[in-house]
């Protein structure tokens, strides 16, 4: 919710809010403020209205369950704080770690969705179709059709987005940001063009 | 990271894995005279010394290795085959920096998306069903609200064959023991058929995948098949799914 | 909540009330008192205190979400209030049906069938097991029988006859007017299993 939209808001309709409240506990996936406003019949700004005041009323420090905005959407979440209680309770943890594989496999699929698995091996160098079916297992990413050339093409989920706690896909940084700069490019550059360039001069190569 | 420590001892370089590498773009090993079997040889054995598998330095052993397959293969290809070669050392290298360059960004990439994985490890979501009062009220798509042309236009994209692979450049033509054998099992449905017809204006590699097939349909017990005279004509008869296997070559 | 249990309670300490709050939200089931201090490792005196801190906070006319007794334990439930949006909200028709696998999936089933779980993943190159078991739950395809290896044959329900305005089956469109290569003669099957493995054979590298 950002701060500009809390302004100037109009007074909350306090059953409005309570309805909204309500909806956000039952839906599974986060709900946008379109669709809640079509749930409760409301004015879009009275909805934002009333998301206003239940991010203030379920706000880190003053409630277990916090208001976040997800995947493209709002929808309650429980305060980390409370995680060694419910793993306590649950007995299980929230979610099991990714390995470096799955990481790297989700990382291009996040990037270049749609992303189909040859692609994904292409880059990584290596199989990815252990790492891929685990992720789909997982709810991170799913199918989204054929390319043209009937492969199948994976993009990331909902799900991704609200255990990665991304409101959209947007939010990750530029991937270049990661690249080497433009003199260790040069470097790498040179290495190999003078290994590729062994092939030019010399005898030919590979015959006696 | 501990590729550093595989430690290899092969005819023309003995010393740690890195420094090759490092000596092998510098050019101070000769890539051509390098046994690469040997290197992935030594880097199974350290594997087994070590007793347990790295899958993160077993992935960078795997894409350097590659990488320098890569490059030695394209070496290894004669000055006069030029034509055969439609990317230059140069571009070799753009190519292979390319490759590394994107690996990485996304191997970076995946790091970032770790790091914001395990800053929410904390926050867990209701996962409870809707209550059956309100599960009730979900009404199902009406009747007839599905366009059963939707089915029909999956069809048409599952029957797509995938584009052929174009391996001018590669005098082997590829023909696996998988494919004939499918086309084997198609003959077979008719009960029989001769080893001349399934062959027919197939080349030399062809006919000689498709005795490896026929010989994996024997084994797995679905064929048998007779030759009255050498080099004559081989007839294949299905066997009877229940039928005990026979001993019927000729 | 009884009231002779909210007198003289010890003062709740905050991070416990919020804990169990967030237990309560994240629970399916009802949480019995017990359950509640084994998790947070609380005495079951400092969980009653906290317990009814919430009962007050999560009360009708107050929120949108309550507080209830149920079954010897304490469950948070939406105010029945607010169902009508929930009804509207949930009751909505689903945007897109079927998503690409699930139409694939199905279309398999319905052209081919009975036909294995294997044998759909090998038409399809990949897995096809969560659409099978979407399609399963939504009561478009039922299991019928098993084929002579044993895998479980599937085909469609009368539900799918009528989801797509079909009489029978023989009504299904004719996939010529979809086929890429209309001229080849091979039994639909046979063309769909070899489509199938070219392409789990992998795309060349590149051209995606």
């Amino acid at each position: 919710m950002s701060e500009d939209l809390v302004e100037d808001l109009p007074e909350p309709d306090l059953a409005l809010v309570y309805t909204i409240e309500a909806l956000l506990f039952l839906a599974p996936d986060p709900l946008s403020a379109q669709e809640l406003a079509d749930a409760t019949e409301a004015e879009e700004m009275a909805v934002i209205a009333s998301l206003a005041t239940l991010a203030e009323r379920y706000a880190p420090g003053r409630s277990g369950i916090h208001l976040r905005e997800l995947g493209g959407g709002f929808t309650f979440a429980s305060d980390p704080e409370t995680e060694d209680a419910a793993r306590r309770l649950f007995s299980r943890p929230r979610a099991s770690a990714l390995t470096p594989a799955q990481a790297e496999t989700l990382a291009i699929v996040a990037y270049l969705q749609p992303v189909s698995r040859p692609e994904i091996t292409r880059i990584r160098g290596v199989s990815a179709d252990s790492a891929a079916s685990t992720l789909l297992e997982r709810g991170l990413v799913e199918e989204s059709g054929r390319s043209q050339f009937g492969a199948v093409l994976y993009r990331t989920t909902t799900q991704f987005l609200k255990l990665f706690g991304l409101r959209s896909i947007d939010e990750l940084p530029d991937v270049a940001q990661w690249d080497p700069s433009p003199e260790e490019q040069a470097e790498l550059r040179e290495r190999l063009l003078r290994a590729g360039e062994a092939r030019a001069g010399g005898d030919p190569p590979g015959v006696e | 990271m501990t590729l550093p420590a595989l430690d290899l001892d092969l005819e023309i370089f003995s010393g740690p894995f890195d420094l090759l590498l490092a000596l092998v773009l510098r050019e101070e090993v000769d890539l051509l005279e390098l046994e690469l079997a040997d290197v992935v040889l030594a880097y199974l054995d350290h594997l087994e010394g070590r007793g347990e598998l790295d899958l993160e330095t077993a992935t960078e052993f795997i894409v350097l290795i590659a990488a320098l397959l890569e490059l030695k293969s394209r070496l290894m290809l004669a000055e006069d085959d030029e034509e055969l070669l439609d990317i230059e050392p140069g571009e070799a290298a753009e190519e292979l920096l390319e490759r590394m360059l994107q690996a990485r960004r996304y191997r970076s990439a995946s790091t970032h998306l770790l790091e914001l994985f395990a800053r929410e490890a904390g926050v867990r979501f209701r996962g409870a069903p809707l209550p059956a009062r309100l599960r009730k009220s979900i009404v199902p798509a009406g009747e007839g609200s599905q366009d059963p042309a939707v089915l029909g236009q999956a069809m048409g994209r599952l029957l797509r064959m995938p584009p052929t692979i174009s391996l001018r450049h590669i005098s082997t033509q590829r023909v696996t023991v998988a494919e004939r054998l499918h086309h084997l099992r198609g003959l077979l449905r008719r009960g029989r058929f001769s080893f001349e017809e399934a062959v027919r204006g197939e080349d030399r590699m062809t006919v000689a995948v498709t005795v490896f097939a026929l010989l994996e349909l024997y084994k797995r017990g679905e064929a048998h098949w007779e030759q009255h005279e050498s080099f004559g004509d081989i007839a294949v008869h299905a066997v009877a799914a229940a039928a005990p296997l026979r001993a019927s070559a000729g």
